[in-house]
């Protein structure tokens, strides 16, 4: 992370701890984070990655977002968002047209729903498909190894 | 202004010149044509006292990716030519409905039990053709060519260790 | 004389020739399968009767004995019939073309032996390729399948805009031997030399012309855009199955070699022998082998070049080829008036 | 083209309804089942006459979850899962996920296993490249047509580069060739002169190729059509030559090396076009930069060990502590990239969460960007100059 970036994200996000290599930032700053990324270079959408945690005190979601800056030396920004029970983000559609599959096959896998997705219905899964096949407790304890 | 026809006179020298050539198109390889690495189908063998080699420690069914080995171990005795107690194996099954070749299992065995073979199994009409059992593996061993890697091959090969190449 | 007698006439010449063009057709499945395995370095079929010779039998017991599906949403009447349709308007092309020829007592050549001599001949064979486009959309539009409709519709625009291309270069070899009959224009090219020869230039142009339109109208690469199997799949042909396919199959086949007679007809001499031996039915052999060769061009063409876009043909034939075509008429018009007025 | 489809090409959620065609619409499925798909994979067309008003691609038809299976699977198990996403290149697949394992654990790499990978990855990359250029003439040409001969030409090079994979794997597709820290095989004896004669032959098999394409037809049916600004490619998140045929000079090869590339040039391969005839020139230069590269790569091939961590002897034998990280590699297609959460069961010798970032899935979402106000003959067109890989996109 070069120092101008750095220092564009500590005056607007100053409860970010920039030292980490994937960035803790909270849900409400997801999308002004990717605008800012946006506006210094930061233009190539990457990946959208969701999760799901389980935990004593009930499910927790991380949704990890990378951009990139298509220059020599290839900065990366990553950075994740955990999210509560009942998942839902801002969608980064407006700002990076290629969030509609991602984002849609991570609603479909992971079931975090985007706000503001334009077509927020399952990619991979046909649409009347129960369940989010990448939570952790979706068929665990199958009598034999699944995908025999 | 668009042009319609210039270059093909090109692609027509080109297809009739290729037909010259030697053809590509041939039947199924034989085992001679594969390289010496090829890798098809599954044996066990026999070690240098002709006892059975597997020692039915598990690896291999433990590595594989497709859980397709199924290892069923005996009680431990004694080997009747060296009088060291040591582990046999009761029953060894591979399904080769699911695997993949990946040769994980050669690669983790001790004792050099489960090696490749390059004759690949034949098309059968049951499900049961393709369950290599205990016994149609040791006949692999005798009756097709052994590939060519097994498990000391594999780790001696990717020892960090190791300076030159063999 | 009894080849006085039209009607036996017709059947004394008309059905060997009927066999001739089938078997061709047929066996230009098998010539074109190895042709094409000789380019791609693959062998072919190889394995039924000597070197494969019998691998269209195979194919056609195979499609015999196909089940005779028809959608049933399809408009069962015309879909069954416009699969029978274009083999024969692709056969009776070739009624008019002379195949012989006949050396008179003063040394000059006359065409001879065609199914029928017409006065107007030459306006046979342009006016059924122009029906042929008929029965191709109605089996596009009886099927009930987009893609079929889509190729009808490709099919429609191409046939038509391709016959005029076609009958417009049709009319320099009339012009320049001052008749409409096949007869008359073949012996002109026994006496003259050949159109695709002399009229040096114009006679060239109007030769390459008259293939490349004779390709579009039996729809071969790269001008195949109506079956373009790797955007609609088949086309027309993707609802039909067993022997419909199969004559599908073969009217391709037939009509590809009456265009290449045509071809040769009117621009190569038709059974004009260059070297002037040999006895009157060598002439047969003589068409057979231009036809056979321009037969082989069609395909080498067909496993070599890609295909054009629907649009850029539609440009291709009126941009380029209709002012071209037009010009070569004034010009040939031009060349007879500076010759007759030597 | 006509400006009544600009609002579809900006944004393919622009309503229908607010089109006026002359006649009725026609709603046309290409695919699942259609020979110029690449896989399985349907677009939903609705045509106005052969217009593309607007184009809905829908995928899944290839679903194997794998994001699942590997979940369960440990880290020395998972290297012939992963060269089963792209089944065209699955070297480079096997090398991303390598990579992102070493990562995270921190194990350096032998430079000898380096400079293997490098040279894999080339080959592979030639490999692929080679299988796209023979579908993409199919898919212009046909396969009755001139397209089946370029395929049978691009073919014979390709069973050349099985040959050489076999003679360092043991297997022609499905390698398995990668282990955590380095190389399973050492290459055998004899290995870098036969890549030298091929690479000899492959050279004049590009002129062939060019005498073959080099003309007006494949011109006409590639200038112009699918043009994708800089700005649309970036933000799809489309990498590879597809992003660079847009006029974007970036190459993770060059600009964030792997393997072995910091210790060779990589010139990159860039065309202004945006279009898929400038994807046809990346294509075309990189398979002839890679030969080049190979060249470089096989002269100073250095000796010594090819794995860094000990040889495999048990299933968990690789565990990866709680953390989480991204890691790409330039494959063929575009940046392969691995979203990797470690420490899952089994001490950590399971993934908790592993995603894999196709190149070719972002690449489909640029189909309904490019294709309003083409044709249907210009669907297989686009489709083929993006080259994906149906298996890669759905996983």
């Amino acid at each position: 992370m070069d120092a101008t970036l750095r220092e564009a994200l500590a005056a607007r996000f100053p409860a970010v701890d920039l030292d980490q290599d994937v960035l803790l930032v909270p849900a409400a700053d997801h999308y002004p984070l990717a605008a800012l990324l946006k506006e210094q270079g930061y233009t190539l959408y990457v990946t959208v990655a969701a999760s799901h945690h389980p935990g004593p005190e009930g499910d927790a979601f991380e949704v990890a977002t990378v951009l990139r800056r298509p220059v020599r030396g290839a900065p990366s920004v990553a950075w994740r968002v955990v999210l509560g029970a009942d998942p839902h983000l801002q969608s980064l559609y407006p700002l990076f047209p290629g969030a509609d599959l991602q984002e849609r096959e991570q609603l479909d896998l992971v079931g975090v729903r985007f706000d503001g997705h334009p077509n927020p219905v399952r990619l991979m899964l046909s649409e009347d498909w129960v369940g989010h096949p990448l939570r952790k407790d979706y068929a665990p304890n199958m009598p034999h190894a699944p995908w025999r | 202004m668009k042009h319609y026809l210039r270059g093909l006179h090109l692609a027509l020298y080109e297809t009739l010149r290729q037909g010259f050539k030697p053809r590509i198109t041939q039947g199924m390889r034989s085992v001679e044509q594969h390289e010496e690495r090829y890798r098809a189908s599954f044996a066990l063998t026999h070690n240098e006292h002709g006892e059975q080699a597997c020692i039915a420690c598990m690896q291999c069914s433990n590595v594989c990716p497709s859980h397709v080995i199924e290892v069923t171990a005996g009680p431990k005795e004694a080997s009747p030519a060296t009088g060291k107690k040591r582990g046999w194996a009761a029953d060894y099954t591979l399904n080769l409905q699911a695997c993949i070749l990946c040769e994980m299992c050669v690669q983790v065995c001790p004792t050099d039990a489960i090696v490749m073979v390059k004759v690949q199994e034949k098309p059968g009409f049951s499900r049961e053709d393709l369950v290599l059992t205990m016994d149609k593996l040791y006949a692999n061993a005798k009756a097709r060519p052994l590939a060519w890697a097994n498990g000391s091959i594999l780790r001696e090969m990717q020892d960090p260790k190791r300076e030159v190449k063999p | 004389m009894i080849l006085d007698n039209p009607y036996l006439h017709a059947l004394i010449v008309g059905l060997p020739l009927l066999a001739v063009a089938l078997t061709v057709a047929g066996f230009g499945v098998f010539y074109e399968r190895r042709f094409a395995a000789w380019i791609q370095l693959r062998r072919g079929p190889v394995w039924v009767g000597p070197q494969g010779i019998f691998q269209i039998v195979a194919d056609a017991l195979k499609m015999f004995q196909k089940e005779d599906l028809v959608p049933a949403s399809a408009d069962q009447a015309i879909f069954k019939l416009a699969s029978w349709f274009p083999m024969f308007l692709a056969l009776s092309l070739l009624a008019v073309v002379p195949m012989g020829a006949v050396e008179a007592e003063d040394g000059s050549w006359t065409a001879a032996w065609a199914v029928s001599s017409l006065d107007v001949g030459i306006l046979w064979p342009l006016a059924l390729g122009g029906l042929m486009v008929f029965p191709l959309w109605a089996a596009g539009w009886s099927s009930n399948n987009k893609y079929s409709l889509l190729s009808g519709m490709r099919m429609v625009a191409q046939g038509i805009s391709y016959e005029i291309p076609m009958v417009l270069t049709a009319m320099v070899p009339v012009i320049l031997a001052g008749s409409l009959s096949l007869d008359d224009i073949v012996t002109y090219q026994m006496n003259h030399g050949w159109f695709a020869v002399w009229p040096p230039g114009p006679g060239l142009v109007a030769f390459v012309i008259f293939f490349l339109t004779s390709l579009a109208e039996a729809d071969r690469v790269p001008f195949d855009i109506p079956e373009a199997e790797s955007e609609i799949v088949g086309g027309i042909t993707i609802e039909y199955s067993g022997i419909r396919m199969g004559l599908f199959v073969l009217t391709e086949y037939a009509h590809t070699f009456v265009a290449a007679a045509l071809t040769a007809t009117l621009f190569l001499g038709g059974p004009h022998m260059p070297f002037s031996v040999g006895p009157a039915w060598m002439g047969v052999v003589w068409l057979l082998g231009k036809t056979l060769f321009l037969f082989f061009v069609i395909y080498w063409i067909r496993w070599t070049w890609l295909r054009y876009r629907a649009d850029q043909l539609m440009d291709l034939a009126w941009r380029w080829l209709v002012p071209v075509s037009l010009g070569l008429v004034m010009l040939s018009a031009v060349w007879v008036q500076l010759m007759e007025g030597k | 083209m006509d400006p009544i489809f600009q609002p579809f090409r900006d944004d393919p959620h622009y309503p229908l309804d607010r089109y006026e065609a002359a006649a009725d619409l026609m709603l046309l499925n290409m695919g699942p089942q259609h020979p110029s798909t690449h896989g399985v994979f349907r677009l939903k067309l609705v045509l106005d006459g052969e217009i593309i008003v607007k184009a809905v691609p829908y995928m899944g038809y290839l679903h194997r979850g794998v994001e699942k299976m590997v979940e369960g699977l440990t880290f020395a198990q998972m290297t012939p899962i992963f060269n089963k996403h792209d089944y065209v290149s699955p070297m480079t697949n096997e090398q991303a996920y390598a990579v992102a394992v070493e990562t995270a654990l921190g194990i350096e790499v032998p430079r000898r296993a380096r400079y293997i990978r490098t040279i894999l990855a080339e080959i592979q990359r030639i490999a692929s490249h080679l299988l796209w250029l023979s579908t993409f003439t199919l898919d212009m040409g046909g396969v009755i047509g001139g397209g089946a001969a370029m395929m049978m030409y691009n073919f014979r090079e390709r069973e050349d580069i099985f040959d050489l994979f076999e003679a360092v794997t043991g297997s022609r597709f499905h390698y398995n060739t990668h282990c955590i820290g380095g190389q399973r095989h050492d290459l055998p004896e004899g290995w870098v002169q036969r890549v030298r004669a091929f690479l000899d032959r492959q050279e004049r098999a590009f002129d062939e190729y060019l005498r073959l394409i080099r003309n007006d037809i494949f011109d006409l049916r590639t200038k112009g059509v699918g043009v994708m600004s800089a700005d649309l490619a970036l933000g799809l998140g489309i990498t590879g030559p597809n992003l660079r045929a847009s006029g974007v000079d970036f190459d993770m090869r060059r600009d964030a090396p792997f393997h072995a590339y910091d210790e060779v040039e990589v010139r990159v391969a860039v065309a202004q076009g945006c279009d898929a005839y400038a994807r046809y020139e990346v294509r075309m230069a990189e398979m002839r930069e890679s030969v080049r590269i190979l060249r470089l790569l096989l002269d100073q091939l250095p000796e010594g060990p090819i794995c860094g961590s000990k040889p495999v002897k048990m299933a968990n034998a690789v565990r990866v502590p709680d953390g989480r990280g991204y890691t790409a590699i330039e494959g063929p297609r575009g940046e392969i990239g691995t979203w990797l959460i470690g420490g899952g069961e089994d001490k950590g010798a399971k993934p908790f969460r592993l995603k894999i970032r196709p190149p070719s899935l972002h690449a489909m979402a640029a189909m309904s960007y490019l294709l309003p106000g083409h044709t249907v003959s210009d669907v297989v067109v686009v489709l083929g100059s993006l080259d994906p890989i149906m298996g890669e996109v759905d996983r």
